[in-house]
């Protein structure tokens, strides 16, 4: 019987330090949510989104331009690698299926999901901003493109292998070339699970700060100028946050509640569409 | 819903190109030393004449590593750049406004101007020899305050940066022993202490840290309503940062258009003048003819019109004598 | 031959969460050193009723029991009651093989170190007995120390037979313990199954009527949640009284 | 009469071909174009000599990646240690101990806060975890742990909130979701009805965890593990705030550092010599080898493991 009640009491302390480390992982998260929330939501103001920054001191500035910024580095880099990933995806998935080359590019890319974000950007300052004499919009998305091309591929092999082969098999027998099954057929049943994996890549890499920091750099103006340097929220969260002043302070939390809360909402949706695609 | 996503796309695309040729804007990145000042300018000459003038704070290493690799249309720097590097890289060099660097602490019950300090004191706590608020060397020249037996966090910069290329600049030539051990640069190994980016997160960090010292442009001080010091200067004064003390540096300073304007201003002899101040310079790219002369109006358009806000914020504008030997040398290297 | 009930359930209804009313008011005995089948189509409750025994269903939430089962004069619904010990007494099996990722020996040492039995010889000991009641200790005397999932998937049934003896329970649940099986393997489990009746009591849900005839004594039939019918198994299978259940063991439906 | 491969066919396998090579591309890309811009560096100070030289000096420009490979190991170790088992008790509290009520709110809490940016944990380091950690979690330390022989050099000097420390713990707050999402993944895997079976041995919940969760998806939570080794190491901005940029090796906690992300990003746009900028390169070069490694390596094992599970 001592054994049993040991066993017992050994039960729950197991239980109650797991709970505990529940409990701490999920305050400290629950922390940096809610003061992100609080400072947050008292700096947000319409001039936030209408005005460009003022210099410190005059009041009344805003982050139009980071905003817009960020919108277009993300769209664009979205554009780039979006296609870049599915298509490859595609390759291994299907031409390749099987092989070693899709076994080594699939590994490949499973490292590059990883690669420090940072190296990424040295990587674009030194082949596209120095080469081109400016930094550029165009620079911070190219960066963004690359974290953004192995994550995609790797969702979408992984979805469309998971169309079953039947499927497949079922076009064929209709007569229909390759190309023909994989657009009309095989990306139609994947297309839930390729979606909600362009999502949350895209929900990444809108919160990615590193990489653009050499490549787009920053911009104290509006600008939809892709071939100069532009803002985004996150260079200034890094700009304003670091800096001394109350009102940048205050900026730097507002930016980065609309920043949580737009990368919240699109992992929302996707996670959704996994849940809804899984019924 | 396709053909809505390509439409958009195409217009966007049209659109971030075409924007290209209408928008008026430099470039500009480097020292963050006069960033308020160029800020302020910035923004009334946006105001004025429709142009932007897009400064980021970077540091001056880096306002001279961005013009070098040509990715900006101009370079700011405090640091000033000898005139051979300058011909070597092919670079312009002129002076843009005068500031002061300064010390600042964060000490409970210590205010603006109280603590006093001198090279010799400044130089071992920079070093790491002095550890504590309440050494012996400071009580000496500050027997009127009580000092806090606590340890001090050393604040400096992470970043090249002008103004440590003049503080250090200031510290070797009183203080053989940090010339011997660290040596002077925008970027320097030091020997303690935590290293904000940029005047903002030396600021910052003060600021924040209790028990802090630092070393910022005046401007971040006022601004920032932190605590700076006194210092003794050459000719053996304690005096305040001002605008008149930096103004007393700035009249004896050399300053030769042949030689690229390049000049230091620490340690100056005058009685009340305060012993660590400096030019702030701007690099241009000899063969970028037409975003010269962009950047060229903007600073003509600034000496005309900004003097008044450069004062506001405890900068220095330029002497008239100056602003003319200025002009002088733009002109003389071609940009009208 | 006397008949001592070892297991009994009383008035035993089962809810799961949504309030499936999954066992309707069930009164079935098992005997002491008996095999009791429960038979019935898929989805008349037996495995649930199965699982009452040593309440599996408590991991899940909202399951509900109402009734009792009695074991050893208490009832073990109750909620007094340390299910623990409870479930150490009352062994199982379940319908596919399932060994724990670690070494044979382990497998079978594992119940016997949670309670406590440390000495390296008396647990070798006692693996080797259990291994040898569940027939399997012949084939896997060289590799007790392989990873238990290296065994074929008979052997691993046996093995899973050989964990649940090993702490020597008084009663066992089969949970279609054959129906992953091989034809070979299933006649060896059979056999097994009859031998260990000598020293435990067996509760077995079975899909496969021919094995219910073979290898019980008692046989339940089961439908929609309720108990049709209970009785020995020769009778059950030459003249049941219920029509439903002749209809079933005739295959008439099912 | 049979045609010939249909070129529209053909066309789009060789761009998917193209697409997904691009990858291999990247890779050999990065790596080469690093190798290149570092070669100033490696042939001034070496490419082993420049891992274990601990001066960073740009006025005698002098450089070694000592402190800031340091910092980077210091850090990673630091975050670790307390991210996986706060991580791994949040993923056995969500998959085995948490009443169902509470399961899929906690659950997808943690997947919302793996995705939130790393900036954000950063920014929220400096203004409020900075101070807190100064004012009271520091000193504590220093007083019950500062006396300590040997343990005791680990909390010396001023608590100031800007150090290794706190650099440290903001990194292991920010992994510990992505780490908890990958092991619950994990333990979700384990099939319920083994589990079934250990408790129909009589095991308590703890031993079922302990026995057969954990052993069963070992491979999983070591895969996440690695993955979060990889994220610690090259994460940039939860750190950039609070380290304090200082190249320097101490033994105390409490002194600022650098590691190789932060010293990129601080300096990286301001070098203003060619060996400067050539030895940031050669320390993302450095950085990009160790994520590389220790990946491929992590890979490879996973790899083994599998098949040797599978025969």
């Amino acid at each position: 019987m001592n054994v049993g009640s040991r066993r017992k009491a050994e039960n729950i302390i197991a239980l109650f330090l797991s709970f505990l480390a529940a409990f701490f992982g999920i305050f400290w998260l629950v922390f940096i949510l809610g003061d992100v929330l609080v400072h947050g939501i008292g700096a947000l103001k319409l001039s936030l989104f209408l005005n460009d920054p003022v210099p410190p001191g005059v009041s009344g500035g805003g982050l139009r331009n980071a905003f817009a910024g960020q919108m277009l580095i993300t769209l664009f880099a979205t554009f780039i690698g979006v296609p870049l990933g599915v298509l490859g995806g595609t390759f291994l998935a299907e031409y390749a299926r099987g092989t070693r080359v899709a076994a080594v590019i699939s590994i490949l890319s499973d490292i590059m999901v990883s690669v420090p974000s940072i190296v990424i950007g040295t990587f674009i300052y030194a082949v596209l901003v120095r080469p081109l004499g400016h930094f550029s919009g165009w620079a911070g998305a190219a960066a963004l493109a690359v974290i953004m091309v192995p994550v995609v591929l790797r969702t979408t092999e992984d979805m469309l292998s998971l169309v079953p082969w039947t499927l497949r098999e079922a076009a064929f027998a209709l007569g229909a070339p390759y190309y023909k099954v994989i657009i009309q057929v095989v990306y139609r049943a994947a297309a839930t699970g390729i979606f909600t994996g362009i999502l949350l890549a895209v929900a990444r890499v809108a919160g990615e700060t590193a990489p653009l920091l050499f490549t787009s750099f920053n911009n104290a103006y509006f600008s939809l100028n892709m071939n100069g340097p532009i803002s985004s929220l996150t260079a200034t969260i890094f700009q304003y946050a670091m800096g001394p002043y109350d009102d940048w302070h205050a900026q730097a939390w507002a930016a980065s509640f609309v920043i949580t809360a737009t990368v919240l909402l699109i992992t929302i949706v996707g996670r959704i569409l996994i849940s809804w695609r899984l019924k | 819903m396709k053909t809505g996503l390509s439409l958009l796309m195409a217009l966007l695309v049209t659109l971030s190109f075409s924007v290209a040729g209408a928008d008026e804007i430099i470039n500009g990145a480097g020292a963050t030393f006069p960033y308020p000042v160029y800020a302020a300018w910035a923004y009334d000459y946006h105001k004025a004449t429709g142009i932007k003038f897009n400064y980021q704070s970077i540091g001056s290493g880096g306002g001279q590593r961005q013009i070098v690799g040509r990715t900006v249309d101009f370079g700011a720097s405090d640091d000033p750049v000898k005139p051979d590097a300058l011909k070597k890289d092919s670079l312009l060099q002129f002076p843009a406004v005068i500031g002061g660097v300064v010390p600042v602490v964060n000490i409970a019950g210590i205010k603006d101007g109280q603590l006093r300090l001198d090279s010799d004191t400044l130089c071992g706590i920079y070093l790491g020899d002095i550890k504590k608020w309440n050494d012996a060397k400071l009580s000496v020249i500050n027997p009127k305050l009580k000092l806090p037996d606590s340890n001090i966090t050393v604040v400096h910069r992470s970043d090249g940066s002008g103004t440590t290329a003049i503080f250090t600049n200031y510290l070797a030539a009183v203080c053989p022993a940090f010339k011997n051990n660290v040596g002077e640069g925008k970027a320097v190994k030091w020997p303690a202490g935590i290293g904000g980016k940029g005047n903002e997160g030396v600021a910052n960090y003060v600021k924040k840290t209790p028990n802090s010292i630092g070393y910022v442009e005046f401007a971040y001080a006022k601004q920032n309503k932190l605590t700076y010091t006194q210092l003794k200067n050459k000719a053996g004064n304690f005096v305040e940062p001002s605008f008149d003390s930096f103004e007393d540096a700035a009249d004896s300073g050399d300053f030769d258009s042949k030689k690229d304007f390049y000049a230091w201003l620490n340690n100056t002899p005058g009685k009340t003048s305060w012993p660590i101040a400096g030019a702030t310079f701007i690099l241009l790219a000899k063969e970028k003819k037409d975003s010269n002369v962009k950047t060229v109006k903007f600073f003509d358009w600034a000496f005309k019109n900004g003097d008044a806000k450069a004062k506001e914020l405890v900068y220095v504008p330029l002497p008239k004598s100056l602003k003319d030997k200025v002009r002088g040398y733009w002109k003389a290297n071609g940009i009208q | 031959m006397a008949e001592i009930v070892d297991i009994e359930a009383k008035g035993l209804n089962f809810y799961y969460s949504g309030n499936v009313h999954a066992i309707k008011d069930v009164n079935i005995s098992a005997y002491k050193k008996k095999v009791t089948a429960l038979i019935g189509p898929s989805g008349c409750g037996k495995t649930t009723l199965l699982r009452c025994y040593n309440r599996m269903h408590d991991l899940y939430p909202k399951n509900r029991y109402e009734g009792e089962v009695i074991f050893e004069g208490r009832n073990i619904l109750g909620k007094d009651i340390d299910i623990i010990s409870l479930r150490s007494r009352i062994g199982m099996v379940f319908q596919k093989p399932t060994p724990f990722p670690m070494s044979v020996f382990d497998n079978i040492a594992y119940g016997l170190r949670l309670k406590g039995i440390k000495n390296r010889g008396e647990l070798s000991e006692r693996v080797e007995k259990a291994l040898r009641n569940a027939a399997i200790w012949d084939e896997v005397f060289g590799k007790l120390n392989v990873s238990a999932y290296e065994l074929s998937g008979g052997q691993q049934q046996r093995l899973c037979i050989a964990r649940a003896l090993a702490v020597e329970p008084e009663i066992i649940l089969f949970d279609e313990p054959t129906s992953a099986l091989d034809p070979i393997s299933t006649g060896k489990i059979e056999e097994l199954i009859v031998e260990l009746k000598k020293n435990v009591t067996i509760i077995i849900v079975t899909h496969n009527m021919q094995q219910a005839a073979r290898i019980s004594d008692w046989t339940g039939f089961m439908m929609l949640g309720e108990l049709i019918e209970f009785d020995k198994t020769e009778k059950m299978f030459t003249a049941p009284n219920e029509k439903l259940t002749e209809d079933y063991i005739t295959g008439r439906f099912g | 009469m049979i045609q010939k491969r249909n070129p529209i066919d053909l066309l789009f396998s060789v761009i998917t071909a193209g697409a997904s090579f691009m990858v291999i591309l990247l890779v050999i890309g990065i790596f080469a174009v690093l190798m290149k811009e570092s070669s100033l560096s490696i042939e001034r100070f070496g490419f082993i000599k420049f891992i274990i030289t601990n001066e960073w000096n740009p006025v005698t420009e002098v450089f070694g990646a000592a402190a800031s490979i340091f910092g980077t190991m210091v850090t990673t170790a630091i975050a670790l240690m307390i991210a996986i088992p706060i991580a791994i008790g949040i993923a056995i509290f969500v998959t085995e101990i948490a009443p169902d009520f509470m399961k899929g709110p906690i659950g997808a809490a943690i997947e919302l806060l793996a995705a939130i940016p790393s900036i954000i944990y950063g920014m929220w380091g400096l203004f409020t975890l900075a101070p807190i950690m100064s004012k009271y979690i520091e000193p504590q330390l220093q007083k019950y742990l500062g006396n300590i022989p040997l343990l005791g050099a680990l909390f010396e000097g001023t608590p100031m909130g800007i150090d290794l420390l706190t650099a440290s713990v903001i990194l292991s707050i920010m992994i510990i979701p992505f780490t908890a999402s990958i092991s619950r993944d994990a333990f979700n895997l384990t099939p319920s009805v083994v589990k079934e079976s250990a408790y129909a041995v009589g095991a308590t919940q703890w031993e079922v965890v302990r026995d057969v969760v954990l052993p069963y998806s070992k491979m999983g939570v070591f895969g996440g593990i690695v993955l979060s080794l990889g994220r610690a190491l090259g994460e940039t901005m939860a750190v950039a705030f609070v380290l304090g940029n200082n190249h320097q090796i101490t033994a105390s906690l409490f002194n600022a550092a650098a590691t190789i992300t932060v010293t990129l990003a601080n300096e990286f746009t301001e070098a203003d010599k060619d060996v400067y900028l050539s030895s940031l390169f050669h320390l993302a070069l450095v950085l990009f080898m160790m994520s590389f490694i220790v990946l491929a390596a992590a890979k490879f094992l996973l790899f083994k493991a599998e098949r040797r599970s599978n025969v």
